[in-house]
């Protein structure tokens, strides 16, 4: 049998290796949030003079050139931008006059709790519906359930918030309009946005279920007479969970960026309508405030992904033994 | 092919937080297949033969230790180097449902090496894969099938055609005929035996059923928790010296319905199989040797030359 | 009381045409008796094994025939009283062992839920009893075993643990659908005594599908010999053994 | 039924409303737009309906020598934490103002009294007043400031501002000591909609009572309707089309003449914005008072602009498109998006201007890509907005068409007859002379035609029809009266 | 093995009926936009005034929008526009991201640390944002609005790519390919790339609508297709003035898009399920 000690060769720590990759990844979103605003057409100072409104004589905007440091060079103007993001200082909206952060902050939640419903939504449906066509593929229910959920989001977005919010709004007058206040309001853009996702995620699930079902590992279940309910959920589901969630980690991103439309059509005071009002008002702070946002965000959801997804497949955790 | 000191070791984790452990599945081993020749490959059940077997062709990294085939160093050799090599070294994998793929029909994946080498004529391939089925005494129109549309056997002897269509030099062969009725199990070794003579061809064959190493290999190395503890000529299994090697003879079964082996109701048969997770010293079947001594429990005993091929790692017959 | 197969036929339909994979199969197993099921490679044992638990998947299909347990009509059966009965009453050990384990669960856990998904019993001691079983096919250290993954195990262990697997609720009957072949003779020899205490003491029945011939010589009470789909011979051990009436049996034992 | 509503006001006194812009809520300086419209502050200087200069929280005013303006305070006027309105906290908004906007080249302020202040400024500022009437030039209580930031609103409008509700409403509160007295209104809800149909569909859901600018179609659907009312209100804006007066084709007045002719203004009024507008004669709607009555809009008719563009040499071989010395007469109109019916507008110009043998190639951007074409010059025309009055002065209108002046709206026209008009009008302090060069001013701009100007703004609001004395003001700065009220 | 890997793919798809629905009404489409100018009735550009905001007629099929056009024309020759512009993406996308991920899940190493890191990076910026900074700094216009959605749109792919690799390469098949020796890049091609291709299909198709609205969302930020080019997106946007008053203009651009993010969906059901073998043999 095979002889084992204590770790000889070991490792870069997970963890360690973990952080590094995040730190670089970190840097490498500062650098880019920094400069994709050198790529936006448009003059800083003028466009924050226009935007509070003012005529801006030629010795207003110099003033302010100066005042923004924008005359320095890059790299200074880079370090001088990180060391204030490190202390939490973005800067302050050339609309609001606020902090950035306290703007961005007080908008967080409303877009947190707006993505997470309609996640809700979205999995509330696709993981039954994903479940059932891939059990009884080729079937009516199938195709049923198939054409109704592409149905939904084969319509776009706006057209499809519209027709809610006329349908339950205007005509039956049973939620509001605005998606603001209490849950009701939450109701309407959560199902727009989430009838969106709702394909995507049915549709993938649906696929690696298929795939999960056609292993040998479900018929040894059937065998051992486990329940039906567990083998699919315990078995099936966790194995085809995978793509899915290689999915939520990839679209996470687009998710935030994503509600820009419906939180504009439901008047949601959330961070992605915010950020393009940012980005038509050239509000420069707010719109790198927001990018690394996101971005943090993003990388955050991601690392949850991956340690997810190591549960799901041991062979990652462990490294597997194979190499090409 | 010429084997020194090689190594495999494996990081396990009993749980997610806890610290890895290494886990040697291949220690110290060193052999040598010459031209022509078939090295028997037995052992215990999870001794590392796999391990071993993909070790030699070259798909899994070892963790050190040499591999020489036709005067190249597998270890270092370099991606394109070790594809021409493999023209010459082929493996036939123990699980044969996984070693196909799924979306490929049997017939593509036969002739896949001869494409990678040989790249010609559709029909010639077709004709090709046709007759490697036949061969191996599949029908030539399964060609068209999936691998989930076979049997286990048949799985085997696809596998063990799409080993041979390149006729290399070396087969490594790990439990090829396993599942496989004792008709065409005879078959298959006929074959190969065939092909032996015709193509001076060289195998490695890892098995379980010492009938089939008898008539196969020219030696037989005994493999025991990651390493070769006797290497001896097949024809003289009787006069291994290994408690282990004795053992294994030993328990052979009759095959006679009338001659029953008397089950030892209540004893325990042979102590458990080797250890897996603490760190041990000395011989590895230490705990279930009937001629222990105080030697074998501190000491690791080493191969020594007993016979013009005969080896033997054992304190008390060495 | 036994295990009655009469008549199956198990068809799979391709585009073109149909394979008869079982074509015509009666045998009958009864407690404390082992039937052996040999033949030629592709003979469609394998199908014969799934067939008795309703296990053959489409394209494939049980066509004609019956099988029951006890009386009992399995083919006809409502889905959780068969469910109830698989693993419990009759548990199978299939030949792709490699395949038949999740890769994504360990050891443990596939044992475990066996036990949990038949028996009101605490985790705890549902993974007491996979420990348990797991030492009785003589896996090395079976509580560490218990937390690895099917990835990190030889092919024998995975045929091991796959047997140990039908044996956890110690089934009144057993198919085990060459259950040895990636073993060394000497785990083969104890694994067989495992089986046949299970038979002695819990009077199991047990179809054993194998193509080695000494197994069958050495633990089958009766032997079946199939060809292309149909049983060309049937009848005990001893007598086919010695007094084989089929060319392709003589042929068979010919050739050890 | 809507969260983020504090329970204690009875229904029928609370004001929802629905905007149709954000709702910055911060230091007035930057966001004192809606600071204004929505009632939380007030400026020194006010406007009336006619877009006149009238006394606000100054009761009046006076010139002083040329760089020196008297302003006397409005007595009793209290800001919304109680205390009462104070020379120095007027200065100290003014200051700021000045500070910022850097529109007024501010000396110092001197406290006069209680009650009056002077500003005296660098240069001579002749519209100082109208300078003071822009929302950004609103007045706030001393303790607006905390260690120098502006951090509470205290302002002196009809509504005191209570708080951002979770939701990012503004709720404010009627005033009880307001100075034109107490308001009906006794709360105000005001909640943005970005969107113009879901802010159309709250209203019809009666989840607000008033909704401001509603789009023409759906205007057209609520006429007739009962319980529902529209409000029409004119306003000081302006869509124009700018030329690049140095392009080859367009440096000819011939061409830009024949284009005015050729443009419809009456069919882009009916049929792109649903009759809710008015077709231009001149720069200025007839709500200001700075417009030439003599400016006539300009004539439709296809065959003088055919004729036009024949005699400037610019002929149809047959293709459909002008040609002259083997250059077709191809031109590039830029536009933006954020204003909705701005490219439907260009489509229908592209089509009236085919007619006519030009062919028009529209680009649609943003705002910024507009304003960066005309800063580098490299248009041909532009098709935008104008605000006229947010500033109630015609100087800042004309800075366009001066050639030195910084506006990024100019159409790259230089004329150095009206330069020195306007130059002069800036200085110029006698009322009526001022007038008088504004005038000759607008009939050369109406004759050279650097612009064509093609219809006054119309803001459209809708209201339930129990709301009151709802009235918009041509400069757009007052939405929510103290005087909206209830039936 | 008479044809190929992929004719056989296409034997198989054949019998699946809403798979080949799905195919039919593209193909349709298809032709729609190649036979614009003899199916249009209008011209698709005609702003005629006189007849704004009809209801559908005889003359007018799906009525006419808001200044007159003839949204039946429109909506055909939109074809044109919207599927070309969707479809060059996803093609670009998909040339890109299945080597690129592929490779870098098969080789590892250090190539593959690098390559993770810059999709992390790009990946964690919100997409809208890239695509207007990369399509304001090409500039406006529908070729470079193209290729800034590709730009940002190959990373996501790779990214799952990549991941299916890895899971892929850890088969018995693949290692028994490489011992046939196989080169890299076949084995990418012949083992790989179909475990990998059935979730890319299905993105792939789900994502053809969302860039056809993607395209849309960047025309209104005034960076992609200009007015009048009858683009379906666009279409849609400039008929929500008239959502209520004239549902009409909303629509058949709307119906247009559904309808091929539909049927692209159910062939990429279909296509999916060819590409496996099992269970589906009848
Ligand atoms: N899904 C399938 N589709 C078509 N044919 C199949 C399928 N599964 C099995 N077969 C065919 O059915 C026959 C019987 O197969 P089975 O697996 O029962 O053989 P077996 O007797 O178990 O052989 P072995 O000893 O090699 O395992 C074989 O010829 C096989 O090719
Ligand atoms: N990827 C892996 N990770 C960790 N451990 C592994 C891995 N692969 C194999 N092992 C371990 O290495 C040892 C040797 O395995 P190997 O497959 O070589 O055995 P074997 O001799 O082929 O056995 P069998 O005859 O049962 O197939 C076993 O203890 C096994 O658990
Ligand atoms: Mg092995
Ligand atoms: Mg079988």
């Amino acid at each position: 049998m095979a002889k084992e000690g204590e770790a000889r060769v070991m490792p870069v720590n997970f963890f360690i290796h973990r952080g590094i990759s995040f730190i670089i990844l970190l840097f490498g979103i500062s650098l880019v949030a920094f400069g994709l605003m050198a790529l936006v057409p448009g003059d800083t100072p003028e466009m924050v003079l226009t935007s509070i409104g003012v005529e801006a004589p030629p010795e207003t905007v110099e003033a302010l050139r100066q005042q923004l440091q924008l005359d320095d060079p890059v790299y200074i103007r880079y370090g001088r931008w990180l060391s204030r993001a490190l202390h939490l200082d973005l800067g302050i909206s050339y609309r609001t006059g606020l902090p950035v952060v306290e703007e961005l902050g007080s908008r967080l939640a409303a877009t947190v709790q707006l993505t997470l419903a309609s996640l809700a939504f979205a999995l509330l449906f696709s993981v039954p519906l994903g479940v059932l066509t891939a059990l009884y593929p080729k079937t009516w229910l199938d195709l049923i359930g198939r054409i109704t959920v592409l149905t939904g989001s084969s319509i776009p977005n706006f057209w499809l918030g519209l027709l809610l919010a006329y349908v339950f709004g205007v005509r039956l007058q049973w939620l509001p309009i605005a998606g603001a206040g209490g849950w009701e309001g939450l109701i309407l853009p959560a199902a727009t946005l989430g009838f969106g996702m709702l394909a995507a995620y049915t549709r993938l699930l649906r696929g690696s279920m298929l795939d999960a079902l056609s292993q040998g590992f479900i018929r040894v279940g059937r065998a051992k007479g486990l329940k039906e309910k567990w083998l699919i959920g315990r078995h099936a589901l966790r194995y085809a969970l995978l793509p899915v969630l290689t999915w939520f980690g990839i679209s996470i991103g687009q998710l935030l960026g994503g509600s820009v439309v419906v939180e504009t059509l439901f008047s949601w005071p959330g961070l992605g309508r915010f950020a393009v009002e940012s980005i038509q008002g050239r509000d420069y702070p707010v719109i790198q405030g927001y990018v690394l946002f996101s971005a943090l965000a993003v990388v955050t959801v991601n690392v949850v992904v991956d340690c997810l997804y190591s549960c799901l497949d041991p062979r990652i955790r462990l490294g597997g033994g194979r190499e090409p | 092919m010429k084997v020194s000191n090689l190594k495999k070791y494996y990081t396990v984790r009993d749980c997610f937080f806890a610290k890895r452990k290494i886990l040697t599945a291949v220690d110290n081993v060193s052999l040598a297949v010459g031209r022509r020749e078939t090295l028997g490959i037995v052992g215990e059940s999870g001794c590392g033969k796999s391990t071993l077997a993909r070790c030699l062709v070259s798909l899994e990294k070892t963790t050190s230790g040499q591999i020489q085939f036709d005067g190249v160093e597998l270890t270092t050799a370099g991606r394109e180097e070790l594809r021409q090599l493999r023209r010459n070294l082929q493996i036939v994998f123990q699980d044969p449902y996984a070693a196909l793929n799924p979306l490929r029909t049997v017939g593509e994946s036969i002739i896949e090496p001869l494409l990678n080498y040989h790249p010609g004529d559709s029909r010639e391939l077709e004709e090709k894969a046709e007759q490697l089925l036949t061969v191996v005494g599949l029908k030539p129109e399964y060609k068209n099938r999936y691998p989930h549309q076979f049997s286990g056997g048949q799985l085997q002897r696809v596998n063990i055609a799409r080993a041979l269509a390149l006729k290399p030099a070396l087969v490594v062969c790990d439990e090829a005929v396993s599942n496989l009725d004792s008709i065409v199990k005879t078959q298959i070794v006929d074959l190969l035996l065939r092909l032996q003579d015709e193509f001076n061809m060289s195998y490695i064959f890892i098995t379980h059923d010492l009938h089939v190493v008898r008539r196969i290999a020219d030696r037989v190395a005994v493999m025991l928790g990651g390493k070769i503890v006797e290497v001896l000529p097949a024809g003289e299994l009787a006069a291994a010296i290994h408690p282990y090697t004795r053992y294994l003879l030993s328990a052979t079964l009759s095959g006679d319905p009338c001659k029953r082996r008397q089950r030892q109701k209540g004893t325990q048969p042979a102590g458990p199989a080797g250890r897996y997770g603490t760190a041990m010293s000395g011989c590895a079947l230490q705990h279930r040797c009937p001629e222990l001594c105080e030697q074998c429990r501190v000491e690791e005993p080493l191969l020594k030359t007993i016979g013009s091929i005969h080896q033997v790692a054992c304190h008390l017959n060495g | 009381m036994a295990l009655v197969v009469e008549d199956l036929r198990t068809y799979y339909f391709q585009a073109d045409k149909v394979i008869p994979a079982v074509d015509g199969v009666s045998f009958s197993v009864l407690p404390e008796k082992t039937v052996c099921l040999v033949g030629e490679s592709g003979c469609g044992k394998s199908a014969v094994a799934l067939s008795l638990l309703g296990l053959i998947e489409p394209p494939g299909k049980i066509v004609a025939g019956r099988v029951s347990l006890d009386g009992r009509d399995l083919l006809a059966m409502p889905p959780e009283e068969l469910r109830l009965l698989r693993g419990q009453d009759i548990s199978i050990v299939f030949q792709n062992s490699r395949y038949s384990l999740n890769p994504s669960l360990t050891i443990g856990i596939q044992l475990a839920e066996t036990v949990l998904s038949h028996n009101e019993v605490s985790r705890s001691a549902a993974k007491e009893m996979a420990v348990d079983v797991l030492r009785r096919v003589r896996l090395p250290e079976p509580a560490q075993l218990c937390d690895r993954y099917p990835f990190e195990l030889s092919g024998g262990m995975h045929q091991r643990v796959m047997i140990a697997m039908a044996l956890l609720l110690k089934p009144r009957y057993l198919i085990a659908d060459e259950p040895t072949s990636a073993l060394d003779i000497t785990t083969q020899t104890h694994i067989l005594d495992e089986l046949m205490e299970l038979k002695e003491q819990y009077g199991a029945g047990m179809l054993f599908i194998t193509h080695d011939l000494a197994v069958v010589a050495e633990i089958a009470d009766e032997v079946a010999v199939m060809k292309q789909g149909k049983i060309v011979e049937y009848g005990s051990v001893f007598e086919v053994f010695q007094n084989p009436a089929h060319p392709y049996t003589r042929q068979l034992l010919q050739s050890v | 039924g809507c969260g983020g509503k504090p329970a204690s006001a009875p229904a029928n006194t609370t004001l929802k409303v629905g905007w149709d812009f954000e709702m910055p809520i911060a230091d007035p300086v930057k966001s004192g737009y809606f600071l204004v419209r929505s009632g939380i502050m007030e400026t020194l200087v006010a406007v009336d309906f006619d877009g006149k200069l009238v006394p606000g929280l100054a009761l009046e005013w006076q010139a002083i020598g040329t760089t020196a303006w008297k302003f006397t305070l409005r007595p009793n006027v209290k800001f919304h934490d109680g205390s009462l309105m104070t020379a120095k906290s007027v200065k100290l908004a003014v200051e700021r103002f000045a500070e910022t906007a850097k529109t007024i080249p501010l000396d110092s302020i001197e406290i006069v009294s209680d009650h009056e202040i002077l500003i005296k400024t660098r240069k001579p500022v002749v519209a100082l007043p109208a300078y003071l009437a822009t929302p950004e030039a609103s007045i706030y209580g001393e303790k607006a400031m905390v260690d120098g930031k502006f951090t509470n609103l205290i302002g002196t409008g009809p509504y005191k501002f209570i708080q951002v509700a979770q939701d990012k409403s503004i709720v404010t509160e009627g005033f009880t000591e307001y100075w034109k007295g107490a308001p009906q209104i006794k709360q105000v809800i005001n909640r943005h909609y970005p969107d113009a149909q879901t802010r159309f569909m709250a209203l019809q859901s009666g989840e607000v009572d008033f909704i401001r600018n509603v789009l023409p179609a759906n205007a057209k659907l609520l006429q007739g309707k009962a319980g529902y009312q529209v409000a029409v209100s004119p306003v000081g804006r302006v869509r124009v089309i700018y030329f690049n007066t140095e392009q080859a084709g367009l440096a000819d007045r011939e061409v830009r003449l024949a284009i005015n002719h050729a443009l419809d203004r009456e069919a882009i009024v009916k049929d792109v914005l649903g009759g809710y507008s008015k077709a231009a004669a001149g720069m200025f709607p007839d709500n200001l008072p700075w417009g030439n009555p003599a400016i006539k809009a300009g004539e439709h008719s296809v065959a003088t602009a055919r004729n036009l563009l024949d005699k400037a040499g610019w002929v149809d071989n047959g293709s459909g498109i002008r040609e002259k010395q083997g250059k077709k007469l191809e031109l590039n109109l830029i536009t933006y998006s954020s204003r909705p019916e701005l490219p439907d507008i260009a489509l229908v110009v592209q089509a009236q201007l085919a007619a006519v043998g030009i062919k028009l190639n529209i680009q649609v951007a943003d705002i910024g890509a507009v304003e960066k074409a005309m800063a580098s010059k490299n248009f041909d025309m532009v098709l935008v907005a104008r605000g006229l009055a947010f500033t109630p002065d015609p100087s800042i209108a004309f800075e366009d068409f001066r050639s030195t002046s910084m506006s990024k709206y100019r159409p790259n026209y230089v004329n150095k007859e009206l330069d020195s008009l306007l130059e002069g009008a800036l200085r110029e302090t006698d009322p009526a002379k001022r007038q008088a060069d504004y005038y000759q001013a607008q009939e050369i701009i109406d004759k050279e035609i650097p612009a064509i100007f093609l219809n006054y703004y119309v803001h459209v609001d809708a209201y339930k029809k129990t709301l009151r004395n709802f009235r918009i003001h041509p400069t757009e700065a007052h939405v929510l009266t103290s005087d909206l009220q209830f039936q | 093995m008479k044809q190929n890997l992929w004719s056989r793919y296409w034997q198989r798809l054949k019998h699946d009926k809403a798979g080949i629905c799905g195919l039919m009404i593209l193909l349709v489409f298809a032709g729609m936009a190649l036979t614009a100018p003899y199916l249009s009735l209008h011209d698709p550009l005609a702003v005629q005034l006189g007849a704004k905001l009809q209801n559908p007629s005889a003359q007018y099929p799906f009525g006419t929008d808001h200044l007159g056009r003839c949204i039946f024309s429109r909506v055909v020759y939109g074809a044109q526009v919207s599927l070309a512009a969707a479809g060059i993406v996803l093609g670009s996308v998909l040339v890109i991201s299945l080597p690129v991920g592929m490779f870098s899940g098969y080789t590892g190493g250090m190539a593959d640390q690098i390559f993770m890191r810059i999709v992390d990076t790009v990946l964690a910026f919100p997409l809208l944002i890239l695509a207007l900074a990369i399509a304001g700094f090409l500039g406006a216009g529908l070729v470079n609005v193209m290729l800034a959605l590709a730009a940002v749109w190959w990373v996501g792919y790779a990214r799952i790519v990549r991941g299916l690799t890895l899971a892929a390469k850890e088969k018995d098949f693949v290692m028994a390919a490489k011992a046939a020796g196989t080169k890299t890049i076949p084995i990418l091609y012949q083992h790989i790339l179909p475990h990998v291709l059935g979730t890319v299909i299905v993105l792939a198709t789900l994502d053809m609508g969302k860039l056809i609205m993607a395209v849309a969302g960047l025309s209104f930020l005034g960076l992609g297709a200009q007015p009048p080019t009858p683009e379906w997106g666009s279409m849609l946007n400039d008929g929500r003035p008239y959502f209520q008053a004239a549902p009409h203009v909303m629509l058949f651009p709307g119906l247009a898009i559904a309808t091929v993010v539909l049927s692209c969906n159910l062939f990429g059901d279909a296509l999916r399920d060819a590409l496996n073998p099992q269970g589906m043999t009848e």
